[in-house]
């Protein structure tokens, strides 16, 4: 992996590798870059498959980290290209006409996360919520229990502990 | 609201053109009636015992609880020994197995189905997370009570409640038919405005009449 | 001469690629296959515009199992995931348990000992037949042929009874966990197992004669459905699907993972890519994992650690990183990308199934000019479970 | 020909056994279809108090005219035949209404009940009704063909149009019987009889899978009670059709039983086992397999 890592990085500029395994690596690109590379991968060095296309909220920082993650079957590796995005102004180019199951994927991401794809197909119907009036849920600023407080009656006599303090008190007895 | 709901002017094959509106002119918005029971007791306790003896399920299978719906139907289990069968279409069905979980709009379709339902029908709900949430109680796609938007007449507790429970669920509610206390439709036509109150409150995409039969 | 349908009727396509449909002119109808319909494959729809007997414009809306789960393992500790996990696919659970443990196990920094690897093998192929009778019945029954579905349901029931003695659970099983498994086998395990087996094939023996190879039956699925090998890539196709159209794409062979490097198997492909391959690929499939079992509870050791120590899980964090952890399920690829930051609660989670693909985007496209009474029969054949994709 | 008056609760009563027969018969076979799947199956009294609930059902609504009175043709279809036929040969009682020409108005009434049910499902306004319909009716009348031609011949080869001559010419002996003189005209009549059974390979008109239930989608309370009521008469019905063509007839009601039963059961152990055709497969089918062998019959006689 690391001699695809050196291809790849005399032709774009990648950040860091991450070798998670021998045969999966991570790397960072910035969102310009993304679709050269994601060609140069495809067509050139065999990552056909489109494993996942999904994205993580980094809060902290006010980013969000797409992942593409590539498969290559012939060399049993796969490849995962992370793009880092503001959170402030989450668009990013679509892929679709790359994979066409990308574009169900960005509609998965335009609602759960905000995340816009212009130009894919779909992008803004509505996938998996209907008449959602919030947040996109996945974000780490929504609070899915006080929504769902908010919103679903409980039924009075419902118990629920933390495990933790419940377990240290009556399991091992710390709490006294 | 959805484009194909609106009110709009169409024109048919023939060239004539009408005006459309689809939520009135497709669906009917009397709210439901109260429907008393026979005349005579004796043809009522005669048609609580058909109405016992011959359960049909609609078959719609709304969460993982529809995974043991099939051990009931086949050989092992086979419900239909307890004149239990499945009804592809809601028209025909008395019972509705609200097999798990809901989320906001699975809930919508099992309002619909239920609503076309005909008087007597009945609603068990199946597995913990339709009596309090179960495992998804702080989940923000899921309803915690199922009581609280339809009339139910019975719940089956667990996760995911084997085909034993379900069986001896099935024989509790005809008990309860039998005795003539399963009045969920009655009930649901005079908390009328409570259930609806409720089913909006959760259901923000409402596009559709408030009874549709 | 074969059946030549009448195009003259059909769309046209507007400048941007979509169909010019005009519902009021009375040629096409919109019918709704789902959610409450018999031939859908659990809850979801499928929205279908047609003309005449034929589909012109299939759309696939799920959403309707969605109970967010990937967020609600953001607020519970890796220990409290592990129970829910398997509730995001029910027919073939142990794949959410196993991926969850493995990329779990791979960011901490622990390994599974070897007799726990043994026996979540056996776990993983003794679903995978599970879910494969389930297809079959569907199968079958997608085309009327309900008796079919009675004898793959009591040959499930069967192996459910071996899950209900090893693991305590019909369904849910929650037995792979983090770390290594709950429980060696019992005793007499293998003894029984192997008559269930046997039981599992006379009984595909009655399904093949009375299904494969039934004139009715071959007439409704060969031909029909056919999948581009082209197309494979581009729509993320894996398992059985991908196998049918003649390509050998086995998460268990291409990167081997638990022990199945010390089985000796060799994936199953068909030619033909239509419906009856796919089905018969299954076929085949299934009768390779009784084998599989039978190599398992041959080669597996006896005694052994069963769980690898792990840190107080009420305090167990796990260092900032990122890992894709993936298996071949019945359907196809199934895998766990799990991101934590450090924290005693994962910072992501995501699951793909292999429907998400299959329901969605190649189902749009296959679903086009074939027959409604096709619809049911193809929908099943891509073995699509909603649960997986909206999780 | 004189009517007597005793002919209409005579008839009556015919109706009567036919109906309890049928409803037995019916869970009869369910529980031997069932047995095929390994299960016990439902009780015996089963469509009883599937029937009476139905009736006891409290609501139902309407969508016109024509809504109502599919269920009513329908069960007049399966009355009307029924009626019109002898039920037992030679029997005063039973012989119920029939006359020279019954033949003729038999072959009718198989249609009729299908026509109104398409006339009633129409209206319903469900696609899938409709659907179900226009695949019903394709089907019915391509599956009507061969038994039309088996019709034919056996009229020419017994030259009579009454239904109680050709049962008279077929008595002395099972040789004697349609199955025997002239196997081809039983072969197509046969073959069209597992069409209009609805069962499988030829159940595309209700294909819960695909079309869930086709015309009857609907149907519920009182008229789905009507349906199902004439769903227990009209195969009887038809069956003694087939019964009194080509199989010597029924002397007593304990042979009637037996000869309705087997004869059933043709179409049941067909379609336990298979799935079903398409529509312009089924088409297809009859028009290879079945009009050869009666036009055959056709010629030989």
């Amino acid at each position: 992996m690391q001699a695809l890592y050196h291809r790849l990085k005399a032709l774009f500029p990648l950040g860091e590798l991450t070798e998670q395994r021998e045969n999966l690596v991570f790397v960072t690109v910035d969102a310009a870059h993304l679709r050269s590379l994601l060609l140069q991968l495809r067509d050139i060095e065999g990552f056909t498959h489109l494993v996942l296309l999904t994205a993580v909220d980094w809060i902290e920082t006010g980013e969000f980290q797409l992942t593409y993650l590539l498969g290559n079957r012939a060399k049993r590796q796969d490849i995962g290209v992370r793009v880092m995005l503001s959170r402030e102004q989450a668009t990013m180019a679509t892929i679709h006409d790359l994979w066409p199951t990308a574009a169900t994927y960005q509609r998965e991401l335009r609602e759960m996360f905000g995340i816009d794809f212009p130009q894919s197909p779909g992008v803004n119907e509505e996938f998996i919520l209907e008449g959602w009036n919030d947040i996109p849920p996945y974000r780490r600023d929504f609070n899915t229990l006080d929504y769902a407080e908010a919103t679903y009656n409980d039924r009075p006599g419902r118990e629920s502990r933390d495990p933790a303090t419940y377990m240290r008190e009556k399991l091992y007895g710390e709490g006294h | 609201m959805k484009p194909e709901l609106e009110k709009r002017i169409v024109k048919g094959p023939d060239g004539f053109e009408f005006e459309v509106d689809p939520i009135r002119d497709y669906f009917c918005e009397t709210p439901p009636t109260v429907m008393t029971a026979a005349y005579s007791a004796i043809i009522e306790k005669l048609f609580n015992w058909a109405r016992a003896e011959s359960i049909w399920i609609l078959g719609f299978g709304t969460g993982c609880g529809a995974i043991e719906m099939r051990p009931l139907m086949t050989p092992r289990f086979d419900a239909y020994r307890y004149g239990v069968q499945w009804r592809p279409t809601p028209r025909q069905s008395n019972l509705f197995i609200i097999s798990g979980y809901l989320s906001v709009k699975t809930l919508k379709r099992v309002i619909r189905s239920y609503e076309q339902m005909q008087n007597p029908k009945y609603v068990v709900g199946l597995g913990s997370c339709t009596i309090n949430g179960g495992m998804y109680w702080d989940s923000y796609n899921t309803i915690k009570r199922l009581d609280d938007y339809l009339p139910v007449d019975l719940y089956i507790a667990g996760c995911m409640p084997r085909p034993e429970a379900l069986l001896a669920g099935i024989v509790e509610l005809k008990k309860i038919i039998r005795a003539g206390k399963a009045e969920g439709a009655n009930i649901y036509a005079e908390k009328f405005e409570w259930y609806k109150a409720n089913q909006k409150r959760v259901i923000h995409d409402w596009d559709m009449p408030d009874y549709n039969w | 001469m074969a059946y030549q349908p009448d195009r003259s009727q059909y769309p046209q396509r507007r400048p941007d690629g979509t169909l010019d449909i005009d519902l009021t002119s009375g040629k096409y109808l919109k019918l709704w296959q789902g959610p409450q319909h018999p031939g859908i494959t659990g809850n979801m729809s499928v929205e279908l515009t047609v003309c005449g007997d034929e589909v012109v414009a299939g759309k696939t809306h799920v959403g309707y199992l969605h109970r967010g789960f990937e967020k609600l393992m953001e607020r519970r500790t890796f220990i409290q995931c592990f129970p829910i996990v398997c509730r995001i696919c029910v027919p073939e659970p142990d794949f959410n348990e196993y991926c969850y443990a493995a990329a779990v196990e791979e960011l901490a920094g622990i390994t599974s000992p070897e007799r726990a690897n043994w026996i979540r093998t056996l776990i993983l192929e003794m679903g995978r037949i599970n879910s494969y009778m389930m297809y079959l019945g569907g199968q079958a029954g997608s085309l009327g042929q309900g008796v079919i579905g009675q004898w793959t349901t009591y040959a499930r029931d069967l192996m459910l009874d071996r899950f209900e003695e090893l693991t305590g659970a019909r369904i849910y099983h929650m037995f792979i966990l983090p770390g290594g498994v709950r429980d060696g086998l019992p005793e007499g395990f293998k003894q029984r197992m192997e008559e269930t087996l046997k039981e599992i094939e006379s009984i595909l023996k009655d399904v093949y004669n009375v299904m494969y190879c039934n004139a009715v039956f071959k007439k409704r699925t060969v031909g029909i459905g056919y999948i581009d090998p082209q197309l494979l890539d581009s729509y993320g196709i894996t398992g059985p699907t991908a196998r049918a159209a003649g390509v050998a794409k086995d998460v268990r062979r291409d990167q081997p993972y638990l022990v199945y490097d010390q089985l000796d198997f060799e994936p199953i492909t068909g030619k033909d890519s239509d419906i009856y391959t796919r089905a018969d690929v299954r076929r085949r499939d299934l009768l390779m994992s009784v084998d599989l079992i039978r190599q398992i509870l041959a080669k597996m050791p006896d005694s052994g650690e069963l769980m690898a120590k792990l840190p107080n899980v009420l305090h167990w964090q796990i260092p900032r990183g990122e890992t894709y952890i993936r298996g071949e399920c019945s359907r196809g690829e199934y895998g766990y990308y799990l991101v934590t930051d450090g924290s005693g609660y994962p910072r992501r989670v995501n699951v793909r199934g292999p429907s998400y693909t299959h329901a969605v985007a190649l189902l749009e496209r296959l679903i086009v000019n074939i027959n409604i009474a096709d619809v049911a029969a193809l929908m099943v054949s891509l073995h699509t479970y909603p649960p997986e994709i909206e999780r | 020909m004189q009517f007597d008056w005793m002919q209409i609760p005579y008839s009556l009563l015919t109706l009567f056994i036919v109906l309890n027969y049928g409803m037995l018969l019916n869970a009869l076979i369910a529980k031997i279809a069932a047995r095929v799947g390994r299960r016990h199956g439902i009780p015996i009294w089963q469509n009883y108090a599937d029937l009476l609930k139905n009736y006891g059902i409290r609501s139902s609504i309407t969508h016109g005219v024509m809504f109502y009175l599919g269920p009513v043709f329908r069960l007049a279809g399966g009355v009307g035949l029924l009626l019109f036929v002898p039920t037992i040969f030679g029997s005063e009682m039973f012989s119920n209404l029939s006359f020279a020409g019954d033949l003729i108005l038999a072959l009718y009434f198989v249609f009729f009940g299908t026509l109104g049910m398409a006339l009633g499902a129409g209206e319903s306004g469900h696609p899938h009704a409709a659907i179900g319909v226009s695949r019903g009716l394709s089907q019915v009348t391509t599956a009507e063909l061969p038994f039309a031609l088996a019709v034919f011949a056996v009229a020419l080869q017994y030259q009579t149009l009454s239904v109680t001559d050709i049962v008279a010419a077929q008595q002395g002996g099972f040789l004697n019987w349609t199955l025997f003189t002239n196997p081809f005209a039983v072969a197509a009549a046969m073959l069209g009889f597992l069409g209009s059974m609805m069962r499988p390979p030829f159940d595309v008109v209700l294909a819960p899978q695909e079309i869930p239930i086709g015309p009857p989608t609907e149907y519920h309370s009182s008229y789905l009670a009507l349906m199902q009521t004439n769903r227990m008469i009209f195969p009887i019905a038809k069956i003694v059709v087939y019964m009194n063509l080509f199989f010597g007839g029924a002397a007593s009601w304990p042979v009637f039983f037996i000869k309705v039963f087997f004869i059933y059961m043709v179409s049941v152990l067909v379609g336990v086992v298979f799935p079903r055709f398409h529509v312009e497969q089924s088409v297809r089918w009859f028009l290879v397999w079945a009009v050869p062998f009666g036009i055959i019959a056709v010629l030989m006689v």
